[in-house]
């Protein structure tokens, strides 16, 4: 609970943090910056689980630990996206987006 | 809780250890022994598969994260069938490409977390543990879409499919969040009594829904399947139109007639919305394909949308033909991803113009694609027919005659393409027909039991009748 | 005080998220991104959990920006500049994030919460005992689940990255 | 009494149909010819003795009665039904002795005529069909029966007409024929389908007797163009005579059809199938007399008398003398409808009906014999045309004599059995109709000059260089002549109002004089002018056509009636209606529904664009996605 | 087994009997001659065991058999016949052996031609024995997808596009069959009962008018496609022209009739209120393709579209005559769906055995063909003069059993329309004497075919085959009508 700071405020940032992550992932020309907006999306839903679980909900800690996961899970996913990033990076020297649109139509 | 109720989770304890065992198998052997590792996990998973067809109690674990009933038990079977066939299928691929890159282990070890991962996700009983059993379908098979290393194609299908499933997972997860606002809570069965139609609930519903709806390729959240098949290995894109969709479709199923029972006016306006995108734009892009795997990729999503009908009828008959129609969809769809296996593996072709004349050099393999494509476009009597036939059949059982008839529409423009490919196969001849050959013992297998699926899954009904038996174990 | 500080971090969140996305020194943009992480942390101590904005903190800051880092490193120069993204492009990824973003705001502006006063601080204890408990609303099997994710995620890591180095294709 | 024997008049040719026609490769020509000829020797004589039978023993009360053996065939509804069977009362049996008769006698010539044929079997097993059918048609105890033969002798006429299949012109006479009388049998059929609608039976005693539902209740049926429906039904009905006996304006197919066989046109062209329009008038007699005060009667008499003349002047053009006799055919059986459209019904007012038939009898025996006779003319000179003969009687006398009975005979030369039946005719005309009867006169005469005219052309005139020297034809064939020449003399001798009457009792007929010496006087002016024309080659003839000009040409091309029916069956049927058929079927009809599949290509073309292959477009497609679902969706909600 | 189910059993045998023994064309056509003669000799056996049954049972359906197949649709394996199903076998055993006859010499793939002919087979069998609204569908796309391997891969000219066309509008058709199906079944429990595919069941019920109104025509349309019904008949002449032989007179003969039958046994006697409420309008358009596939016919220059357009017209005839509601009209077009059937099947055969020596089909092409091959010349001949309509002939009193039949109908639109329909046996007449003139009369067109050589043993057997009941039936028709109109009765009575 932060005082003067509705559940509202929360979920606005959030939902900005969610959507600027969006816009990210939309505009990037690099897979590793399109990764990186995809850390603010993973981010955005965390903080509203555990913020959500302080505001309304407290008496269980379920929202709390849903994140915990979805750092974790985070972590993971990142690990492996940046693996086969650099896979491709082994092929084709590029990790530019617009190097991987030889499957079209 | 007590050992027999912990036996409640066999299938996924029977995976668990065959992934261990497999670990352990990777570690104690030398790299001559590396290829004895194809018949030690088929072995594994076939003694797994066989234990599924011993009956099993419903029950709840882990204070109702984790449910089974038989429906869940039956789906579960289901698909490790379908992997096995699968598996049987790519043995020869994994002997002859992958065992000398020394990853045999890893590819096993990869898709039978995946299947764990699908098994925690059908028997979640909260939103945790499916978003984690989603993840744990999902990651290890952008894996092995990257699995042809040496491949530019496999590697790019592999960014594709991490960084959209990535960003679903992600609208999912905000999705799974608003709803935890809303009701404060991540169980199922306590959401489902809470859950009120609202404004917030919607929008929490439809990022929810997207994640699904990404897994299942349901137009408009679909464009990642086209590419990621094609870039795939074969038995990869295989897995990911097979098992992946199915149990993302029964999760889906799930999740709407309980979880989301409360916005089914809603809910029921999206699907039918998203079910005629999804045949239209699976049916139209598919037309027009040469690449075989990319071809039943959009054949594959307009699939999904038939799977989507079963939905507008709320009860046993719209689980029951969901569910009949994945198995069916399954063995067929591993019909057809079989023999594309089959002959990509032994003449590097997966172009439909390649199948110009096969049925004269190799009728066999010819006839089986006819048959698993003719099932998928719903001919009788292969099983997609009664598959299909039922599903439209939950449709109209809630007068959306309307929405059955687009669908019958459609099931003839398929019909259009899945006869390119026939007559590919039997009308032309080709001086340059992929000569004869035949196939490995694993392949033959799992092809014939993919055959013998698309045979008798529909004329023998007592198969449905079960189904339909247990399908009204989660509704209440 | 409390809302003083939200508000600044408020600011530092959003300020380094849009420069994260919008920088073209990619590097810098992996920066930005360590502050906004920094800056979730700070909103989690905020609210007392102190717990999770250490895990933020630890895993965040000390593992996925390293992996960035490294990533980057390996793939670039420090100094390289990113493309510059065409102005169409950017105007339709504004315009479809800022109508997703409004259709989420009016969505939730409009959802009357509940207002609770209860406020519990949670332990580092209590979220252990829960992440080990097999009864009910205890979290045993979804550790379990992420267990084996990590592993098998690990296991595809390794498959990919020991792929060999082929220079024949491609 | 018992006729149930004379079923096996028209079985027996059926017989010899399905034997001749099933073993055609085995039986040899020696054999078939005979056996034809034997099967209807034998008709012919159990026809000879059913008139006898029924002519002596079949009154009762002075009134002919009617004998009827039949089998349900095919059942329609509780009411209708096909029956076949047979049914003896005067005209049938009239009918019978005329075909068996004429066939006899055709086949008896055909073992000459055809002698060498390649499809010698074939075509006497044609023979053999046409009688049956024919002989079926005759004795059709319903109108759907009586449709059935007339199909059938339709059918047999274009397989003989189209005999010599490989020669052009003979498969689009026997087309022609067909066609044209299929047109009007459409008309036939859709009478019997009226007419049997409202009276709810076919049976021909019904339809003909005066309690029937036909003739008691005409006036209470509904009416259509001021005219009652059942009228309407006799006239289409009638339409099928017209086609089959070649009246105006179905009378095209005619001509042509002498592409025959010279023994077929006499057979079935002249002698028998073309006056089944007026054994169908006679047949429905009452009918036609008595429904809507004779309406129908009145198109009969018309439509007969326009024929004749027409048909007469027509003849006196043309030089192909196989066509002289067609149009003289046409012109007569004209005679006969006119002769039927001016009957009453009762007594001695029903002279024409009888006059008709007696017509029909003795014309049936003159027609063939002129036609066997010119065929025999053909077979010595290989040549249809008049201006490839000349003085034959020198080498050709038995044909000669036979010939120039006929032609006194049809001419109404007193004596021979044209006159009694022409003036019957006349008289009727003269007491019912005068205008009708002038028109017959004249017809008379032209009749005579231009029989004459033939005559004359073949026999005397200029000797012409024949390439083989013509001679008699054998035996077979001058057997038939005689006998027929017989018939066309003594067959006017024959009481016929004593047997063959509208109301089927006999009554006493005497012969008008004033009226006969009228007839017979305008007969011999037309013979005397055919005399002065053409008894020696003279250029009269040809000035004289000369200073007709346009109207000589205009009936020497048959009125246009065939350019005419090519027009507006090639340029509109085929080429408007037919072609915009199948252009409209190629290009809408069936471009549409490959259109509905070339558009979906098309749009799945051109959608193509949406699948990218960037990553980022599939991403904004994903978050367009929800939030247009999300957008959608509040927007229902909303509202 | 039971007299039916062997129906269908034994082609299936035959099928794999074929698919595991046949070697080559000699055994191919062995196993399929022996294995269809067998199926022949079991329809005549039908014919009289029917003949006999009827006698003792009084059912509308006699030898039924019910064994449930999927029990929560209430979906049953239900089969049965009567009178008009068994004519229907009779005529599929005839026209299937004489096609195997016809086939003989088939040289490419024999073994999968036969294959495929006798499973389509199957499908037309099972389709007239059931009586089960889903098992019916079931053996009517059984029926209809093998045709497009059999045209697509012994077919000639544009054969792939032919049987892409056909596969594709009658599956179409077929889809939209499967939406009426639906309605029917979803309104089976109108009066309370239990939802059920079973005809006879559903019979009982009446189905409110609204859903009769909306599924009518799409069971209607369903099945018209394939009875060539205006303007969904454009697959029936390139698929028909494309088509090897056997294939044209299996096609042509029996499986259009499938479209009559449908109409007549679900579309008409499910939705009997639907029906009459939509009887004008489909009248008329089936009224206009008697006309406009005889017009269509005229100006052909290929010999099997003139054939097809004719059977265009002459189906739609049938449909025609069963929208007339009329005892007699009914069982006319029941007769004309058998005569046609035979005659259309002659007509193919020897346009085939032409086609076969000539190696073309253009009308303007042939000339005088009778001269060289007198066999097939007769018989042409004779389908021909059969074909419109002559007495003797099964065509005759089909055609007039309808039109005296639909002439009965008390409302003069109808009786106008009939005549209309009537006229068009003069337009048939000039369309096949036009072909029959051409190719069969007149001057030998190409010297080259004065050697052509002439009828084999097959050949002839396979015209005699059918040319015995086109016979039979033009003779004596009596026995077969009645037959007809006993089982007609009880369909008609639920219409009116």
């Amino acid at each position: 609970m932060i005082a003067g700071i509705s559940i509202y405020d929360i979920l606005t940032l959030t939902s900005i943090l969610f959507f600027i992550g969006v816009y990210g992932f939309f505009t990037r020309e690099n897979l590793i910056t399109v990764l990186m907006s995809v850390e603010l999306i993973l981010n955005a839903s965390a903080v509203n689980f555990v913020l959500i679980n302080t505001y309304l909900y407290p008496d269980l800690l379920q929202g709390a630990v849903f994140s915990i996961f979805i750092i974790a899970l985070a972590a993971a996913e990142t690990a492996l996206a940046i693996a086969i990033i650099i896979n491709l990076y082994k092929l084709i020297y590029s990790v530019e987006v617009k190097d991987t649109e030889t499957m079209k139509y | 809780m007590n050992l027999e109720s912990f036996l409640l989770m066999r299938s996924e304890i029977g995976l668990l250890a065959i992934l261990i065992l497999l670990i352990i198998f990777e570690i104690f052997s030398n790299k001559k022994q590396k290829a004895a590792v194809i018949p030690f996990a088929l072995v594994l998973l076939a003694i797994n598969t066989a234990l599924g067809f011993l009956p099993l109690a419903s029950g709840e674990l882990f204070g109702g994260m984790f449910k089974t009933n038989a429906l869940l038990y039956f789906f579960k079977t289901t698909l490790s069938l379908g992997v096995l066939i699968l598996l049987l299928q790519s043995a020869d691929w994994l002997k002859e490409k992958v065992v000398d890159e020394n990853k045999a282990s890893e590819f096993f070890m990869l898709i039978i977390s995946s299947l764990l991962g699908t098994y925690f996700m059908i028997s979640a009983g909260d939103f945790l543990m499916f978003y984690l059993g989603l993840e744990l379908a999902t990651l290890p098979v952008a894996a092995l879409v990257a699995y042809d290393t040496y491949k530019r194609v496999s590697a790019e299908g592999a960014v594709k499919y991490i960084l959209s499933s990535a960003l679903a997972s992600g609208a999912a997860l905000f999705g799974i969040s608003l709803l935890y606002a809303t009701t404060g809570t991540i169980y199922f069965d306590s959401m489902a009594e809470i859950l009120t139609s609202s404004n917030l609930s919607i929008l929490a519903f439809v990022f929810f829904f997207s994640g699904l709806a990404f897994k299942i390729s349901l137009a408009p959240f679909h464009f990642w399947t086209a590419d990621v098949y094609e870039g795939a290995p074969i038995n990869v894109a295989s897995y990911l139109s097979v098992i992946s969709k199915g149990a993302a479709a029964l999760i889906l199923m799930i999740l709407l007639f309980t979880v989301f029972k409360p916005l089914i006016e809603v809910w029921h306006k999206i699907i039918y919305i998203v079910i005629i995108a999804t045949m239209f734009i699976g049916n139209l892009f598919a037309i027009r394909q040469q690449n075989l795997k990319r071809f039943l990729a959009y054949s594959s999503i307009a699939q999904a949308g038939f799977i989507l009908l079963g939905l507008m009828s709320v009860d046993n008959l719209g689980t029951a033909t969901i569910v009949y129609f994945v198995a069916v969809y399954i063995f067929s769809n591993l019909g057809a991803f079989g023999v594309v296996q089959a002959i990509s593996s032994f003449s590097n072709k997966e172009n439909i113009n390649d199948y110009e004349g096969l049925y004269r050099t190799n009728p066999k393999l010819s006839l089986l694609m006819m048959l698993a494509l003719f099932s998928l476009a719903g001919i009788p009597p292969l099983a997609g027919f009664f598959g299909k036939f039922f599903l439209y059949t939950a449709a109209a059982s809630q007068g959306y005659y309307i929405l059955v008839f687009i669908a019958v529409v459609n099931a003839t423009i398929s019909l259009y393409y899945y006869l390119l490919v026939v007559r590919a196969m039997f009308l032309r001849q080709s001086d340059t027909a992929i000569p004869y050959f035949r196939s490995p013992v694993y392949m033959r297998l799992g092809l014939i039991l993919a055959a013998i699926g698309i045979l008798v899954a529909g004329v023998y009904s007592p198969i449905y009748d079960y189904i339909f038996s247990i399908s009204n174990t989660f509704l209440n | 005080m409390e809302t003083i500080i939200f508000y600044i971090l408020v600011a530092i969140i959003i300020l380094f998220a849009v420069a994260s996305v919008t920088s073209r020194k990619i590097l810098r943009a992996v920066i930005y991104l360590l502050f906004v992480l920094i800056g979730i942390a700070g909103l989690y101590f905020l609210v007392d959990y102190n717990f999770l904005a250490a895990i933020q903190l630890t895993v965040y800051g000390g593992g996925i920006i390293v992996l960035f880092i490294f990533a980057v490193l390996l793939i670039h120069h420090v100094e390289l500049e990113l493309e510059k993204t065409a102005l169409k492009k950017k105007l339709i990824a504004g315009a479809l994030s800022a109508a997703g973003l409004a259709v989420t705001l009016w969505a939730i502006s409009t959802y009357p919460f509940p207002v609770t006063d209860t406020y519990t601080s949670i332990e580092v204890a209590d979220i252990g005992l829960l992440l080990l408990s097999y009864e009910d609303g205890g979290f045993i099997l979804p550790f379990e689940v992420i267990s084996v994710l990590l592993v098998a995620v690990m296991i595809g890591a390794i498959v990919i990255a020991k792929g060999k180095k082929l220079t024949e294709n491609n | 009494m018992d006729f149930s024997y004379t079923i096996l008049i028209p079985l027996i040719p059926l017989a010899l149909f399905l034997i001749l026609g099933l073993f055609s490769k085995k039986i040899p020509a020696s054999i078939s010819g005979w056996l034809g000829s034997l099967g209807l020797g034998t008709s012919f004589a159990l026809s000879l003795y059913t008139a006898y039978h029924y002519f002596m023993d079949g009154k009762l009360e002075g009134v002919y009665q009617t004998f009827i053996y039949k089998q349900t065939w095919l059942v329609f509804t509780d009411k209708l039904h096909i029956d076949l069977g047979v049914m003896v009362d005067p005209i049938s049996v009239m009918m019978m002795v005329v075909v068996t008769s004429v066939s006899f006698m055709v086949h008896l010539y055909s073992r000459g005529y055809m002698h060498g044929d390649d499809g010698y079997t074939r075509f006497f097993s044609y023979l053999a069909l046409f009688s049956f059918s024919m002989l079926g048609l005759v004795m059709a105890t319903n109108l759907f029966q009586m449709y059935i033969f007339w199909e059938l002798v339709g059918a047999s006429s274009f397989l003989l007409i189209g005999y010599y299949y490989t020669k052009p012109s003979a498969v689009a006479a026997a087309k022609k024929a067909f066609i044209v009388t299929r047109f009007a049998d459409l008309g036939f059929l859709i009478g019997i389908l009226l007419i049997s609608y409202y009276t709810g039976t076919f049976d021909f005693q019904d339809l003909t007797s005066q309690e029937g539902m036909l003739i008691a209740g005409w006036g209470a049926s509904a009416s259509f163009m001021g005219l009652s429906v059942f009228t309407w039904g006799l006239i289409l009905i009638y339409m099928g005579g017209v086609g089959k006996s070649a009246m105006l304006p179905f009378h095209i197919w005619l001509p042509d059809a002498m592409e025959g066989p010279t023994p077929v046109s006499a057979l079935i062209h002249a002698a028998t199938m073309v006056v089944a329009g007026v054994y169908l008038v006679a047949r429905l007699f009452p009918a036609f007399y008595f429904v809507d005060g004779g309406f129908a009667l009145q198109v009969v008499a018309y439509v007969g008398a326009i024929s004749s003349l027409v048909a007469a002047l027509i003849a006196i053009t043309q030089t192909d003398i196989k066509r002289i006799l067609a149009f003289s055919t046409m012109s007569q059986i004209g005679y006969m409808m006119l002769a039927l459209g001016v009957s009453k019904y009762e007594g001695h007012e029903g002279l024409g009906y009888m006059a008709s038939m007696f017509h029909l009898f003795t014309h049936a025996m003159f027609k063939a014999l002129l036609f066997l006779g010119a065929g025999s003319v053909i077979h010595a000179v290989h040549s249809n045309y008049m201006k490839d003969m000349g003085s034959l009687r020198k080498y050709m006398p038995i044909t000669h004599i036979t010939f120039l009975i006929a032609a006194l005979s049809i001419a109404g030369f007193p004596g021979f059995a044209g006159f009694f039946s022409k003036d019957e005719i006349l008289v009727a005309a003269f007491e019912n109709n005068k205008l009708i009867y002038y028109s017959s006169v004249l017809v008379a005469g032209l009749t005579a000059f231009y029989m004459f005219r033939l005559y004359f052309n073949i026999f005397w005139g200029e000797d012409r260089k024949y390439k083989h020297t013509p001679h008699e034809s054998p035996l077979s064939m001058t057997i038939p002549l005689i006998f027929l020449a017989f018939m066309s003399i003594a067959g006017g001798y024959i009481p016929f109002s004593q047997f063959v009457t509208a109301d089927l009792m006999p009554f006493e007929a005497h012969l008008n004089i004033p009226l006969a010496a009228i007839a017979s006087s305008v007969g011999i002016i037309g013979i005397i002018i055919a005399f002065i024309f053409y008894k020696k080659p003279s250029e009269l003839s040809k000035k004289f056509s000369n200073a007709f000009g346009v109207i000589y040409t205009f009936i020497y091309n048959k009125l246009y009636f065939d350019e005419l029916y090519l027009f507006v069956t090639k340029k509109i049927l085929f080429g408007i209606v037919a072609f915009s058929a199948s252009w409209f079927d190629k290009n809408v009809v069936d471009g549409s529904m490959i259109g509905i599949g070339n558009v979906t290509v098309s749009v799945a073309n051109k959608i193509k664009g949406m699948q990218s292959g960037k990553l980022q477009d599939y991403a904004m497609s994903f978050v367009g996605g929800i939030v247009v679902i999300a957008m959608v969706v509040f927007y229902i909600w909303i509202n | 087994m039971d007299i039916l189910s062997l129906f269908v059993v034994v082609p299936v045998l035959i099928v794999l009997a074929l698919s595991f023994f046949a070697k080559d064309l000699k055994q191919a056509r062995l196993i399929s001659v022996v294995g269809m003669g067998i199926q022949f000799a079991m329809s005549i056996n039908l014919i009289f065991a029917y003949l006999k049954e009827r006698a003792v049972n009084t059912g509308i359906m006699v030898f039924t058999k019910d064994v449930v197949w999927y029990e929560t649709f209430n979906i049953h394996y239900s089969i049965g016949v009567d009178a008009i199903s068994v004519v229907m076998i009779a005529l599929t055993a005839v026209v299937l052996l004489a096609g195997i006859f016809i086939s003989w010499k088939i040289d490419d793939l024999p073994k999968e031609f036969f294959i495929s002919l006798i499973a389509l087979s199957s499908g037309v069998f099972g389709f007239f024995i059931s009586t089960d609204l889903f098992t019916m569908f079931v053996f009517y796309e059984i029926a209809v997808i093998p045709m497009y391997l059999l045209i697509g891969i012994w077919g000639s000219g544009p054969k792939e596009h032919s049987a892409m066309k056909l596969t594709l509008m009658l599956m179409g058709a077929s889809a939209v069959l499967s939406v009426g199906i639906l309605g029917i079944y979803f309104n089976s429990n109108a009066d309370g009962g239990a939802l059920t595919f079973n005809i006879f069941e559903i019979a009982q019920v009446n189905i409110p008018e609204a859903a009769q109104n909306i599924f009518f025509p799409l069971t209607f349309i369903g099945f018209a496609v394939i009875g060539a019904l205006f303007p969904f008949h454009t697959w029936s002449p390139s698929g028909h022209a494309s088509a090897p032989t056997a294939v044209s007179m299996l096609h042509a003969g029996v499986l259009m009739k499938l479209g009559g039958y449908g109409v007549f046994r679900i579309a008409m006697y499910l939705l009997p209120v639907g029906a009459l409420n939509w009887s004008d309008f489909f009248l008329v358009l089936a009224a206009f393709g008697v006309i406009y596939g005889a017009f269509g016919a005229i100006m052909q220059k290929d010999l099997k579209y003139v054939n097809a357009y004719a059977s265009v017209s002459h189906l739609s005839l049938v449909l025609f005559a069963l929208l007339m509601y009329n005892k007699t009209a009914w069982t006319g077009a029941i007769i004309q769906s058998l005569s046609h059937g035979l005659l259309t099947a002659m007509f193919f055969a020897l346009i085939g055995m032409v086609y076969g020596r000539t190696h073309t089909r253009e009308i303007t092409k042939l000339g005088g063909i009778m001269k060289v091959l007198p066999f097939i010349g007769a018989i042409y001949v004779i389908t021909g003069l059969a074909y419109l309509g002559l007495p003797g002939f099964s065509g005759f009193v089909a055609e007039m059993t309808i039109f005296v039949g639909a002439f009965q109908h008390p409302d003069m639109f109808r009786r106008i329309l009939t005549i209309v329909v009537v006229s068009s046996i003069v337009v048939t007449a000039v369309y096949i004497l036009r072909m029959v003139g051409k190719i069969m009369m007149g001057p030998l067109s190409n010297e080259e075919y004065k050697d052509l050589p002439k009828a084999t043993w097959f050949e002839k057997t396979g015209l005699i085959l059918l040319l015995i009941p086109v016979v039979m039936i033009g003779v004596l028709p009596l026995g077969l009508s009645e037959m007809l109109k006993e089982s007609i009765q009880p369909f008609l009575e639920r219409l009116l």
